[in-house]
């Protein structure tokens, strides 16, 4: 059992100091954290490569993959797939996100649009990406408007689907408040229901973007010769597995580096919040 | 749009594809021929990859490829489900698929059976399978077809994850040179030639055009020919091939013979024969005159002297 | 104004909710409602101010412009994304004179210094009146406040009940006021319903537009009512167990 | 301006009967309206096809592809396919979601763990399906194991997205309820905080699945010789656009069914929500 | 049992929570905490039940058993996809004897039929009721109360402050309550810690263990001393301002 001194906590104003910025140095030291557990595995993947437990064919050394990473970068072609792929994915994410924004904000709010369009959105959110290829080229042929649409696909769905989840999940409470003020319906989902359904919406484009990645190689199937989509399938095609794992190391990089846009988007836009996270 | 522009007699653009696997088509796009030759007729020209027969075909379909590269029997499989479409020129006879396996005890076809073989259906390697076993008097019932894309077939193959891969270039030239894969089986005559297709719609309204790009042809593979070496090392920076690979492609493919003519035909209606077997192909598909619809030889005919 | 029929709004099979309201607010009268917790006085509240239209009976809400009532809740109901400044804000049309309104409107309640705060960081009672301040600032021409100053401490909440009779002697607002502090309710009302029961129903009415106002707290006549309203609660209480 | 009689609102007692059983009626009316548009869909490209506007070796009307339908299922490879592929994407659905769950609750609730492993996830997130094929036939082979995980692996995204962000939006105030009880920390994230995030788990579940179906043709690439992906692809390289379409609109209609398996389950979770929609 | 030495916890700066704090708690004394809204009361009880770490000084807080106090928060934090029933179980250890123990802290807290209602469709008072129960029922040795009646009518009120005066006659839990209804904190409380400013701080102590309890409601020892606290609280926000 404690002795009676213990039962005493005691905290001295010095301390107080050290808790100023803790929320900078946090994040510091999160970075850093964060490639822990990415370089054991580029170590341990290289080691059992020199030692040959991965035959080269099959899965490159790390160092062989930056290799060819640097020898791309150095003739100009690393950059041309890298800006190609980020600008279709950045286009098709805006086209995605907004056409998402608004047939999800219809389809929460009025029951009639989810009726009619809700079941049909559903359905095909399901179809592979692969799918869509041959259909596509069919309806817009092998320029940039396929490409991007198809990006914009994948980005929509899992957009609409948290958007019209965090509009159907706004407390009616709020929404009360708008009607005392008379608000139009509009201004209601305007002024109410989209910020309540923010955090909802954040993760949505998070999610999306992804999916809008992976899209990608679908959309740069159809006759791009620039991307990182065409990289990967070019490699797989000419059995080069560097390419290859160079093209995967490509889009794990920045998906990541797109991602933390948004995340710190997200930590912006949601410090009103009432977390953990958000402790004063 | 991309929609490559019909119009009267002269077009105003005309879209060609080019393919790792139409080693022609990467000179005549190096060298910018066709720009330099149409241009003076105020034709515009286009380039669009094809990574495999199957997308050239797609292109094709939607009119975003004027010309599309395709192996023969793909072609035939698409011609007979009405795809718009005519062989008008062989830009080689590749021998670029063959049997391969890593197993020492599998010493002919016959061993296969009941074997795991990797195989990407519907392609060339996966008819020249059938045809194989066909000859050995199997079918595809006494083996065990696994659907693996080209590369990831040969992967399995060396992982052991299968016991034989119809393999394909330059994948198989790869494992060829740079691991213990072996042929078990090969056979040029069970390849089913390379050929150019062009959309009917624009053979019929430009075909003075359909002539100028066949002749196009004709100059790269004549270069081709005249240099091997150049062309190995073209098609390895193309291609993003070792010159090695690239080398033992392009040994393994035959310019010789530019004309489609009878033995096309005959290579074609044969694995059209056990396509119809294996229900790739509807059964009520009259072979024959699929073949003589598709294979069109009056242009290369004129354009070949 | 205001005027009820019948009014009846009962939820799970008739066990809570209210029913038989019958009653007229006159323009510009105060009405107090008194009744033991779960009695149906935020429901009719929800009735009057036209958010909830599965009651039946009559109901009469809206002024001559067609407008509906300004409500406050009985939690703050604040935007969380919004500082206080904005929240209050909330309703009012975007013009000239809308920040300086605005400013008049924190000082009033006393939140001078805590325009930029968010409400996670607000305590209770300051949550509450920034809410009073939204529900006034719009100038409504019937306002009903659910407990509007029940968070609040003992002087805080004298002053703004004298800021709403003060905005009262400005604008004549029509008001319904449910509260439990029997003295708020002699201090500001006209009128003053008691509701009795689970589902609530109209026990009393008590009319005190006989004192005039401003009226003087814990004065001997405010005692008195306040002795006969403690005594209408218990009868009520009593009556409906 | 309206007069004065107008003023009044009247609502009888009769009319309250009509309100009793609303739910169940809207949602009879709500599926049929569901069904108009896609019907109009079908409608046109039928006409359109009998007209000729789609070729048939590029688009096949919906006779012949439900011809082609109704002749798989004759012959008993419909559902062979279809079982083998449901069967896939269960069993990937769960082991997705459940280390989904597992993870995302660690990352959620423990700021180590999130600096830790988050980056790692976000990078991975954006790695198209077809970049995981050669590399699972490496590591699993090409039995269903490697199938059955891509499809988790498709799955784990948006669960992992979603909870990580339901779970750092869940309440402060809430939280401090079971600080209160002396939960450990495992009791906090079972007894408040999964319950808390539920409604945006079940959002991620639901796009998890999403994102599982589009796994499939990749999972179907590592050596299937059944399935609706095998389907689509075997459809693909035969030019057989009747196939190619029957299989698209499985994958929409199996998408569409599982889907509302899981919007049932969210309605009944979430009856207890202050929404709009919940209102008695 | 609960002490604090200079204990202070400000935000933003130093404009806002409370400082220099300085009392002791003896075992199961009540502690009613007085003070105008935004003074630090909630900020207060927050770090004296541990949750809020931040503060400088001296605190202890636990009891013999090293465990922390209970809380009843300012607003009911009902879990709401939970029952009233499993809202006022929530943090009671399974075991026999666990349904009927809610059942009773439900029906001495009125919500008899209301077990299956999910707090969405509860009114304020039920909810702010569904707390109490919940907070009592654990018997904590320590109980902290912020503002626990507020939402309650005169007479619901007055009826669990018996309950909680006869539950403290048995467990003899020692309590601070916060509250700015001044007649509650001279019913129950033994000591009152009036707080002013902005942050607060410890203004006045009054005494009341002279008063034997069940004290008797308007009893002219409370009333004297209830005007006694008016004009503390008035001059302590004169002070203030
Ligand atoms: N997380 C926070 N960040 C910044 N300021 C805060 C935070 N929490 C509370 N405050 C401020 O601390 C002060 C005290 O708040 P607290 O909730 O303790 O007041 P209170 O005495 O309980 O008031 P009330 O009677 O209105 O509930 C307030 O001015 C409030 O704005
Ligand atoms: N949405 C709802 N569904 C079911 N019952 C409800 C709903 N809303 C309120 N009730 C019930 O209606 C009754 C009246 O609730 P109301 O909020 O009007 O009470 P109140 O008089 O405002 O009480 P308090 O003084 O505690 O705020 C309560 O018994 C409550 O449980
Ligand atoms: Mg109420
Ligand atoms: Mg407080």
């Amino acid at each position: 059992m404690a002795s009676k001194t213990e039962l005493w906590q005691s905290r001295a104003s010095e301390k107080k100091k050290e808790l100023l910025r803790p929320l900078l140095k946090e994040r510091l030291q999160g970075s850093w954290l964060g490639l822990i557990i990415p370089m054991i595995l580029l170590i341990s993947w290289e080691i059992a490569s020199v030692r040959g437990v991965f035959e080269a064919h099959l899965l490159p050394a790390p160092t062989v993959v930056l290799a060819k990473i640097s020898e791309m970068a150095a003739d100009g072609s690393l950059w041309s797939h890298i800006w190609i792929t980020l600008y279709r994915v950045f286009i098709g994410f805006v086209i995605g996100t907004a056409s998402a924004v608004v047939i999800g904000s219809f389809v929460g709010y009025w029951k009639l649009a989810e009726n009619l369009l809700d079941s049909l959105v559903q359905a095909f959110r399901s179809i592979p990406s692969l799918a869509w290829v041959p259909l596509f080229i069919l309806w817009m042929g092998i320029g940039e408007p396929s490409k991007i649409v198809l990006i914009a696909v994948g980005v929509f769905f899992p957009v609409y689907l948290n958007i019209v989840a965090g509009i159907q999940g706004v407390d009616r409470k709020l929404i009360e408040v708008g009607k005392i003020y008379q608000f139009s319906s509009l201004q209601i989902v305007r002024r109410i229901i989209l910020p309540s359904a923010l955090p909802s919406f954040i993760t949505g484009i998070r999610s999306g973007l992804g999916v809008g990645w992976m899209f990608v190689v679908a959309a740069e199937l159809m006759g791009a010769s620039e991307g990182l989509g065409y990289l990967l399938v070019e490699g797989q095609n000419t059995y080069a597995p560097d390419v290859v794992i160079a093209s995967i190391l490509l889009f794990a990089l920045l998906g990541k580096g797109s991602d933390s846009v948004l995340k710190l988007v997200e930590t912006k836009a949601l410090h009103y919040q009432d977390t953990l996270a958000n402790q004063g | 749009s991309d929609k490559a522009s019909g119009g009267d007699e002269k077009p105003e653009k005309i879209t060609l594809d080019y393919a790792y696997y139409s080693p022609t088509s990467l000179v005549l796009k190096k060298f910018g021929w066709a720009e330099k030759e149409l241009k003076k007729d105020g034709v515009e020209v286009k380039w669009v990859q094809s990574l495999g027969s199957n997308k050239a075909l797609e292109f094709l379909n939607s009119s975003s490829v004027d010309f599309g590269s395709t192996a023969g029997a793909a072609a035939f499989i698409a011609k007979s489900k009405g795809a718009p479409i005519e062989s008008v020129y062989i830009y080689s006879q590749p021998e670029w698929t063959a049997l391969v396996t890593k197993d020492k005890k599998i010493k002919s076809v016959k061993d296969l059976k009941g074997k795991k073989i990797a195989a990407t259906i519907g392609t060339d390697p996966y008819i020249f399978l059938l045809r194989a076993l066909k000859e050995e008097g199997l079918s595809s019932k006494d083996v065990k077809i696994v659907n693996l894309q080209h590369q990831d077939g040969a992967n399995a193959l060396l992982s052991g994850e299968v016991d034989a891969w119809a393999g394909l270039d330059p994948h198989m030239a790869k494992v060829e040179l740079e691991s213990d894969g072996k042929f078990l089986y090969r056979n040029p005559d069970f390849n089913t030639y390379g050929t150019l297709n062009v959309r009917s719609e624009f053979a019929k309204d430009h075909p003075e055009y359909v002539k100028k790009v066949i002749a196009l042809y004709e100059k790269a593979r004549q270069w081709t020919l005249e240099h091997p070496d150049e062309a190995a090392k073209l098609l390895s920076e193309e291609a993003g091939l070792s010159l090695e690979v690239a080398k033992k492609e392009l040994e393994r493919n035959n310019f010789e013979q530019p004309v489609p003519g009878d033995e096309q035909r005959e290579a074609i209606s044969s694995a059209g024969e056990v396509l119809k077997a294996e229900k790739v192909i509807s059964p009520d598909t009259d072979i024959d005159k699929v073949v003589n619809e598709l294979i069109n030889p009056s242009f290369a005919e004129k354009a070949v002297k | 104004m205001l005027a009820v029929q019948q009014l009846k709004r009962v939820f799970k099979g008739g066990s809570a909710g209210f029913r038989n309201l019958h009653f007229t607010v006159q323009e510009s009268e105060i009405i107090g409602i008194l009744g033991t917790s779960g009695c149906g006085k935020s429901t009719l509240l929800r009735v009057l101010a036209g958010l909830d239209q599965n009651f039946t009976g009559k109901l009469k809400n809206k002024d001559k412009d067609g407008k509906q009532p300004g409500m406050m809740f009985q939690e703050p109901r604040l935007m969380p994304w919004l500082t206080v400044k904005e929240n209050i804000g909330f309703g009012v049309k975007d013009g000239a004179g809308k920040e300086v309104e605005i400013q008049q409107f924190i000082d009033l309640v006393g939140l001078t210094g805590f325009e930029n705060h968010y409400p996670k960081d607000l305590s209770g009672g300051m949550a509450q009146r920034t809410a009073i301040a939204r529900a006034l600032i719009t100038d409504p021409s019937v306002l009903l406040l659910d407990e509007p100053f029940s968070a609040l401490d003992a002087f805080t909440k004298m002053q703004l009940q004298d800021l709403l009779l003060s905005l009262w002697e400005k604008r004549k607002t029509t008001m319904v006021l449910v509260t439990h502090d029997i003295d708020e309710a002699l201090y500001l009302c006209d009128r003053i319903f008691v509701l009795k029961g689970q589902p609530g129903e109209q026990y009393a009415e008590l009319i005190l537009d006989d004192i005039k106002k401003p009226r003087q707290r814990g004065s001997h006549e405010l005692a008195e009512r306040k002795s006969n309203i403690l005594n209408l609660l218990d009868l009520s209480r009593q009556e409906a167990n």
